[in-house]
């Protein structure tokens, strides 16, 4: 039975690295999420494109405002997780799931589609994370305990390509992998695997994907990934999205679980909506039996983060208006680096955040199929059934892979000979296929192809008494080849920052140090480049890197973002840590105000003639006081404390509100404790509550200078409230 | 064929499907990609290779390390035809052992699998 | 004649402040942007919503993949500049220009609407501008030299809130401003202006900013920036303009020239188009003859950039669906502080790139008002008629407004009495109004109400020889009151950031030294908070303050935004500036690769078994050599020299591609060096391009081992092939 | 009257709304906007304020401190009802000054004005 975990305490990594021999997985196959057909409310809100809601999760930074709601968009939500180091894969699996992720694709380590044969243990990648036995377990334990903390299915994914396509999908199915990628196509075009090695192996694979239930997406989107004009190429990519279904039909995937993987092709300054729409209304007719996988766009994606996060809330308006059974999220540091942490969570949110605001759009938008949309659609249809033609005519698929058919960056039917040929006796694994003899037999489930068993058996594997997919306890597993590149030795390194006391900034791993800087450089681009490296430098970043630079105005400056390296610890012992502040709730705080009538008197004390921190305080405009019905009487500014108190007085005020800006030779302090001392001369203090703030006024000066309360910068209307509601239920006021 | 001669082509082959409703135009799309991929199925039904018959010994209790050794031996003993999984299978009831023996065997020497067919 | 500025030199401020005294703007009144007809076309599209391209101006990062275009939006596009000190501010306008703005408001100083008459000079505010004669000359000329650098008329905007309405209008006809605030109900609502004193006085200031040309923008999206539930108040806005319009039409303004400032009242996680969608479609059928101004949101905004940029993308497309003739942009940092530098241009850029993602989104989809949209709509609308008849029912607006009917947070007709409720006697100004005599007279152009001028006049100033508004010599220029408090004595104090050779990085204002540093913190968020103020001490920030925290997971960690300000300087001089690498276009390197048909032969030297950079620089996955045509053939990893020369010699290959990630002890020079003597022993040298890559690799390595280029980290495919083709180039062969 | 009185006339009014097509509707909306704006444009007609005079004067050239100072005196004189542009041209007519002058005038001795009228 797996124990709980606790929202509060960490994953413990090591623990969950015991006993992987043996773990078996809870289920297998692919799981949606529940969508109620009447819809979800949240809140005083009615959604109907929602999901069931979280039982522990992390809204949006603005559903402060909305009672905390977490709508869960009906569609599954996927994030790519690829630091290299699978044990810190994990913590950000968490951190994924709890913001409502629950597809969670782990890139492979750049290079594996090249070995032929499985790997095993817990070496580490670059870019990616090799994928092991080992390793799948290990997270897919973890998402066991993790989907159980959210308290909704996770779904782990992998990818099943190169050349050891048939080993990797057995490894999948018995350890309950739930998605993963298959597509001959990707093999032979970008992996150059040969051909025809590809598509055998394929058949194999999906055939005992199907059989462990696992979900399907094909290799479509790399066409459109790679393009020199992503927009030209939609012909073809209906092409290979429907050879690659075809035969996954035919190696008997139901066609539940084959998923297309969709790009929207283009992106701004291109009319993007223009070309992509079209597309997916076309795609969407033609694959209506199929799953769209709904990815966002890499193709043009640069260093800037806010355009990426732009772009991507567009491609995910074309999901809501066509269909998209998976939203699968890039994270917008694509195009800098290997992604960080919270640039996974930036991500998801951008699903979470696009659904929630276009929820129901298609009952207030429909589609326009009589204007100018729908000749395109016609068109793009049109062009890929003229493409297929041409395939059979030259004489089918390998026939037109050796001619370069595929990738060419013109559209279809024109050609710039710029595609990717591929000769059909060559790449990995050229010739390297066997003829099946008559008596050839494999004696396990899930098989594809002519298998001579003898008769009767009820299933193939009878014959070996159980396979390893209807057997678990028949899988052999290997713990590690090389204990010296193993997770257990980076887990040494880090064991300080995990659980030794010590701090440090991260972005992937676990004690790396890594910070990002952002700030303006008054200077032209070269200038300042060099100059936020010395900044950088003086600052104590080791290796730093310009990561993004924008020129605001050739001449004026440039917005530059520098990431580097700590080099020192902090300790978590020597923290001092202020005790938390609970607000009350705001209704209680508003009944109360209304009860009692409350009203205040305020004015800036001191000669102080800068009166904006008091008139924000104040301000229904900036959410002061006034705000919560508080009837306020302002004096104005360097009020005398006696004409402040005079004035409470006079019109039955129940509290005074001070602010003191200038605190040089601490003026500040003297005055908060004068009006202490007035309030008390005039026999009053009991009655009033007394507030002062100010940008140098810290929240423990209240008990040192007898007020009831004191405040700092960043101080709103709602923190002066909850202070004086607060003091007036302890005086048993209100 | 040069590019002129393809474009004219297509314009051939657009004029039959300007004349399709979109229900037509689909069908025709579908059954052109199953056209397309049954030599491929045909041809993946009656080939095998190392990759698939070592997911076959995995299948079979063979760990993935012995299993490439074992596929090696029996493609170097022409027998890889027969299917590596029936090959061990076969060893199996000769030596009346179970399979992850039969395999360590022919990991060990591939001599085992003389006469074996 | 104002002199042309140079792109690469900066705006010089002391320059900009010469001779104010005899400026006077080149036009008055607003100007619109130039949109064809036919539409716009830009680089291989054509555009539906766009207008007139710019001369001079800075595209969106993606820009570089579509032929550097960079569309512009049919709308006027707006930015809000509020440093406080215009002399920076105007720095800040030029950059907003480049990037696509052409609408620049400069947000007044907090508290100027108290002020009971003319500020002048060039005093500091605090989140705004005091807005004066001197500022606004100095800006308005500041905005004619950048007009004409980016070849586009820019629109200057102020605010004519206040008690001061009246001159503040007339301040600005005279001085060119190109469109203000003027909302009498905003006074009365949310300045406690008195209620008589605001009206009377507002007909007085339409009137002159009619005369003017000047565009007014209202002042109703205050009630929706205010109310507890902003999608609840809709039937209260669309009175709030009604009676704006009704009124400023009567005051003589022209419908062209009336906006309706129009903010989207709801955000996700509400479901946001499904309330405002319905809404702004009421609102354009009703005031179809006004202007639309749509503004974003910034009721829900918290410290979160990216969720402020995703909502106001949302917003933008609402415009687009319905109208928008101005667009305005909320700086995506109005929720943590006051606006910096870089946050305008992305808030610009939010615009730019929703508006060419989404052109022609008209053609693509129609709003379904058969659905429920179409009751939503017309619920709006009866409801604002009812709310409109009780208040004449009530006994009028002054009436109604004593009542607090106006920003109550209910759903009319529904109340929860906490709307903002005004005494007619009472507020700033009360019984300040002067009944006009008989014979009451002014004896000046663009003068509202009774005025019993002698009979014969051509215009009302004849009687004067000519007021202020016909001649603008007659205006009194008044420099500075207070020369301690003023822009010369804070651009003395900046000199050194400016033109005194010293840089430091800048939010706001030159020399500010403010820089902000992101990082997570693997901690709980009390310890997280501390933790990361004190890494932000140990790198020398000074006066650390947390903007922003958004927990990922409650133990496991949290993303955390810093910001600190620098306390040392970078001297210029001492900077060392590498020489800028100018790239071939691509097109020329394709062209020269097909022409040549060139070849490569790769692999990585020494016992490296890393092979993923070259893998990077080859494979067409991730924009390698083989995307531009190149036909290479590689090796493998821990591949001697001689094999590669060899195989160079074998292949007719043009050039040999070493990657040599291992750099200890200078193993990779030796390498390099040895490469060149194999290709000079064997006489092939000058036949061949020879290069390197690596890590530690760096671009002057070149010269020094005898190579024909070197490259480091962060390379890609098209660095390669440039430095190919460039020494093709050099040595003739193509 | 409670808020379920309210609610009952909105109720009642709404039924007339049904009534309405889009464009009724919409004349209904404007001109109950003018309805309501009426007494107010009447009352700005026929008042004027401190700003709204000092906005005059500086439309006649005097200067922004200036304006304020003479506009205050015109004021405690009573004569605010004339126009303060009104009385500066009047003295200025009378002294055979210019405006700036006059004003500068009544700014240093309010007695100036007096008999003016």
């Amino acid at each position: 039975m797996t124990k709980q975990l606790d929202p509060n305490k960490k994953l413990d990594i090591e623990e969950i690295m015991q006993d992987l021999e043996h773990y078996h997985p809870r289920r297998k196959g692919w799981v949606w999420r529940e969508v109620p057909a009447e819809g979800v409310d949240m809140g005083p809100f009615h959604f109907r494109d929602m999901a069931e809601p979280l039982k522990n999760g992390i809204g949006l930074p603005a559903s402060k405002y909305f009672d905390q709601i977490d709508p869960q968009p009906s569609c599954v939500v996927t994030t790519e997780i690829a630091s290299g180091r699978f044990e810190d894969d994990i913590r950000r699996m968490r951190m994924s799931a709890w913001h409502g992720a629950d597809h969670l694709m782990v890139i492979r380590t750049t290079g594996q589609s090249h070995i032929d044969g499985l790997m095993e243990g817990t070496p580490e990648g670059t870019g990616g994370v090799p994928i092991t036995r080992k390793q799948i377990r290990a997270s897919r334990k973890a998402c066991d305990l993790i989907e159980d903390e959210v308290g909704r299915p996770i779904n782990f994914h992998s990818y099943v390509s190169g050349v050891a396509g048939p080993e990797v999908a057995v490894l999948f199915a018995e350890e309950g992998i739930n998605g993963a990628h298959q597509d001959p196509q990707y093999n032979v075009l970008y992996r150059n695997v040969n051909m025809y090695r590809s598509f055998v192996d394929a058949a194999e694979a999906k055939k005992v994907m199907a059989g462990a239930g696992i979900f399907q997406i094909d290799g479509a989107h790399n066409a459109n990934a790679t393009a020199k004009a992503g927009w030209l190429v939609m012909p073809e990519l209906m092409v290979q999205h429907g050879l690659n279904c075809a035969f996954s039909v035919a190696a008997g995937m139901d066609k539940d679980l084959i998923g297309l993987s969709t790009v929207p092709p283009n992106s701004p300054p291109a009319p993007k909506l223009w070309y992509d729409l079209p597309y997916a209304v076309a795609l969407r007719d033609f694959f209506s039996e199929y799953k769209m996988r709904a990815q966002q766009n890499t193709r043009y994606i640069e260093a800037d983060i806010e355009e990426a996060i732009r772009t991507h809330t567009v491609d995910t308006l074309i999901s809501m208006l066509t269909s998209a059974d998976i939203q699968s999220t890039i994270t917008p540091d694509e195009g800098r680096n290997v992604p960080w942490h919270y640039n996974n969570i930036r991500g998801i949110q951008t699903v979470k955040q696009t659904w929630a605001a276009l929820d129901g759009i298609k009952e207030l938008l429909t589609i326009n199929q009589a204007g100018p949309l729908g000749e395109m659609v016609r068109d793009i249809k049109e062009r890929s059934i003229a493409f297929l033609e041409e395939v059979i005519e030259v004489g089918g698929y390998f026939a037109a892979v050796e001619k370069g058919f595929f990738v060419d960056s013109a559209k279809y039917p024109e050609r710039n000979d710029d595609g990717i040929a591929r000769d059909g006796k060559g790449g990995v694994g050229a010739d390297s296929l066997i003829e099946r003899d008559a008596d050839y037999m494999a004696p396990v489930c899930d098989h594809f192809g002519n298998n001579h068993l003898p008769a009767g058996l009820n299933k193939p594997c009878d014959l070996i008494d159980g396979c390893t997919l209807c057997k678990p306890e028949k899988i052999v597993y290997i713990d590690e080849l090389d204990p010296a590149d193993s997770a257990d030795k980076r887990l040494e390194q880090t064991y300080p920052y995990r659980k030794g006391g010590l701090i440090r900034p991260e972005a992937e791993w676990a004690g790396d140090g890594v910070v990002l800087m952002q700030f303006v450089v008054p200077e032209a681009e070269e200038i300042a480049r060099e100059a936020a490296l010395e900044i950088a430098r003086k600052m104590g970043l080791d290796d730093p890197q310009v990561v993004n630079l924008m020129v605001l105005q050739a001449a004026e400056g440039c917005f530059v973002e520098v990431k580097g390296k700590v080099k020192f610890d902090i300790k978590k012992a020597d923290l001092k840590i202020p005790p938390k502040e609970i607000m009350l709730p705001e209704d209680e705080i508003r009944a109360a105000i209304k009860k009692l009538g409350l009203k205040v008197v305020a004015g800036t004390v001191g000669e102080d003639e800068h009166s904006v921190g008091m008139r924000e305080i104040l301000d229904i405009k900036h959410g002061g006081i006034e705000k919560y019905g508080v009837k306020y009487h302002y004096l104005g500014t360097s009020v005398p404390l006696a004409k402040l108190v005079d004035a409470a007085i006079e019109t039955g005020a129940h509290a005074i509100l001070i602010s003191t800006i200038i605190s040089h030779n601490d003026v500040h302090r003297t005055q908060m404790r004068k009006l202490a001392e007035l309030c008390k001369e005039k026999g009053v203090r009991d009655k009033l509550i007394l507030i002062a703030g100010g940008t140098q006024v810290t929240r423990d000066m209240a008990a040192e200078t007898g007020l009831d309360a004191t405040f700092g910068r960043g101080t709103h209307g709602i923190h002066v409230v909850d202070a004086i509601v607060k003091n007036l239920k302890a005086r048993g006021i209100v | 064929m040069t590019t002129d001669e393809r474009i004219a082509r297509f314009e051939k082959r657009r004029e039959e499907l300007k004349k399709m409703d979109d229900a037509q135009l689909k069908a025709r799309f579908w059954q052109l990609c199953d056209q397309a991929i049954a030599p491929i199925v045909e041809l993946s039904q009656t080939h095998t290779s190392p990759s698939i018959e070592r997911s076959v010994l995995l299948r079979m209790g063979i760990d993935s390390i012995s299993s490439h050794g074992v596929v090696n031996h029996v493609h170097e003993a022409g027998l890889l035809g027969k299917g590596a999984g029936h090959v061990v299978w076969k060893l199996a009831q000769k030596n009346g052992s179970d399979v992850r023996t039969a395999a360590a065997a022919i990991l060990e020497n591939k001599e085992v699998l003389n006469g074996l067919f």
